[in-house]
């Protein structure tokens, strides 16, 4: 009893807070930017050629960074696999999916995984990139998961997809290193900024990304439904 | 030509669709069983749709319905997982 | 529209907060879930006021169904009531 | 300008109608009423909105009418399947409720 009452004052706390910084901050995003913000936002676009600046600090400027997020994912995914590896559900009487599930869900995937390519090929024009793309796929695998009768993907597909992808990604850090001077750089052509072949080596990225990310959460989903 | 707010429509609006999800968060808050809630949540993602794309209208960015296409397409997924777990199918 | 665009700031806020308690007094854990996608829904909008639109689809997509599944997936091998 | 007024207009019937269906969600005895009142008036409500959002800008009606798509398409199939879970779960019907279509039709299945 005593710890619930305990968390709703730190929730009231915490309300409080997100008042009074409505209330202080509120034209949001009128304030002059300072230090290393300030100097992303004025030659974001001129160095690296992404409209989208937020890619180009992700992928570029802070590309390190990136690539230990994914192994954390990487890890994390295995992790789970491990310890689920020895359980196998008994089987059970369930009820089936309607008709309709099964017709909206089937009809709906192909548009999801449009959806999510057109998220991660226009990563560097509109928000959205990597992740949030293969989080959008991986979305809709859960939802055939659900609502169809029998749907099974291959999991060594998944994990060799997922192990390709994690190649490439070092592949084109190496190639930074040969043609350039440092790990991931923008070894390819700025192009226009707002085409879509633009940017360097941001869609490349975010490609990779998006295929080794929605192939580890489609895994985990996986992982968890059949254990 | 940017969405200048003007006139008493808009703030009609806002103070409609405020009041939905006040509705809406109180049934979530009271439902005496699992469907209702699940029923409340099912109208707040609607909702949530509804109102980034005004303010995609608000703010005059055409790249922020991006976000609402996200949930129009996806949102519907959560309610039939949490739907399939109460009639026992997950 | 700065005006408006604080009351529906201030407004969601409320939804956020209450949305908190409504996990932390629910002894139904699949409340409990319904509230985090609730909450993920309303922060979602907040990212957008904030004018972080890459944050806020990011947000959308893992709150729209993810997490959701995730936790049901987990709450069907644990339990879903709460015993003090 | 024209284009401002009806906009407006479409902007007004959506609010309208998100308001009445969860007030209908606030007010109505049983699972299956509120199920039945809330969505269709709130799917009805959310696109009349996003019309009324696309005719104010004409240069963004097209993903406009794409997100009033996807919102038509998969509104009725959540909606189906809350209510069948609900049926399902066990949840009572009102007591002032005159007719149980689907346990009728369950019990021929079962028979």
């Amino acid at each position: 009893m005593i710890r619930r009452l305990i968390a709703l004052l730190v929730s009231l706390y915490l309300g409080y807070i997100l008042y009074s910084f409505v209330y202080v901050h509120f034209p949001f995003g009128e304030r002059p930017l300072r230090g290393v913000a300030a100097h992303y936002v004025e030659n974001g676009i001129k160095e690296e050629g992404a409209t989208n600046i937020v890619t180009s600090i992700v992928t570029l400027y802070r590309g390190f960074d990136t690539l230990g997020e994914v192994t954390v994912l990487f890890l994390a995914a295995t992790g789970l696999g491990l310890i689920l590896a020895g359980m196998k559900r008994e089987e059970e009487e369930k009820p089936e999916p309607t008709l309709i599930m099964e017709t909206v869900t089937k009809h709906l995937f192909p548009l999801v995984l449009l959806f999510g390519s057109y998220i991660f090929i226009h990563g560097h024009l509109t928000p959205g990139g990597g992740f949030p793309a293969g989080v959008v796929i991986a979305t809709g695998y859960f939802m055939m998961f659900i609502a169809q009768r029998s749907f099974t993907p291959s999991e060594y597909l998944l994990s060799a997809t997922e192990s390709f992808a994690g190649t490439l990604y070092v592949i084109v850090g190496l190639l930074g290193l040969a043609l350039a001077f440092s790990f991931l750089d923008n070894v390819m052509p700025l192009g226009i900024p707002n085409r879509v072949f633009s940017a360097g080596i941001i869609p490349v990225i975010y490609i990779i990304i998006g295929f080794k990310v929605g192939s580890e959460m489609t895994g985990i989903l996986l992982h968890l439904k059949e254990a | 030509m940017p969405y200048e707010i003007h006139g008493l429509s808009v703030y009609i609006y806002v103070g409609l669709v405020m009041l939905g999800v006040i509705f809406s968060l109180i049934r979530l808050a009271i439902g005496p069983t699992a469907p209702d809630r699940v029923v409340a949540t099912d109208i707040l993602t609607t909702i949530t749709t509804v109102v980034l794309v005004v303010l995609a209208l608000f703010f005059d960015r055409q790249i922020y319905l991006d976000v609402a296409l996200v949930y129009a397409v996806l949102a519907f997924t959560a309610v039939v997982a949490i739907a399939r777990f109460l009639e026992g199918g997950l | 529209m700065n005006s408006l665009i604080l009351f529906m700031a201030l407004g969601l806020s409320v939804v956020l907060i209450v949305g908190t308690i409504i996990i932390y007094l629910s002894k139904d854990l699949l409340v409990a879930i319904l509230g985090s996608a609730v909450i993920s829904l309303i922060a979602s909008i907040f990212f957008l006021i904030l004018q972080a639109p890459d944050v806020a689809i990011t947000e959308a997509a893992i709150g729209a169904g993810l997490t959701t599944g995730i936790l049901l997936y987990a709450m069907k091998k644990t339990g879903r009531y709460e015993d003090d | 300008m024209v284009g401002r007024i009806i906009g407006d207009i479409f902007l007004i019937i959506g609010g309208i109608f998100i308001f009445l269906a969860s007030l209908g969600l606030l007010r109505m005895p049983d699972v299956y009423n509120r199920m039945q009142t809330s969505t269709k008036a709130v799917t009805l409500g959310a696109m009349s909105s996003i019309l009324g959002v696309g005719i104010i800008h004409p240069a963004w009606l097209l993903k406009c009418i794409l997100i009033m798509l996807f919102i038509l398409f998969t509104n009725p199939v959540s909606a189906h399947a809350i209510g069948r879970a609900a049926y399902k779960s066990g949840v009572k019907l009102w007591k002032g409720s005159v007719c149980d279509k689907y346990g009728e039709h369950l019990e021929d299945k079962n028979e």
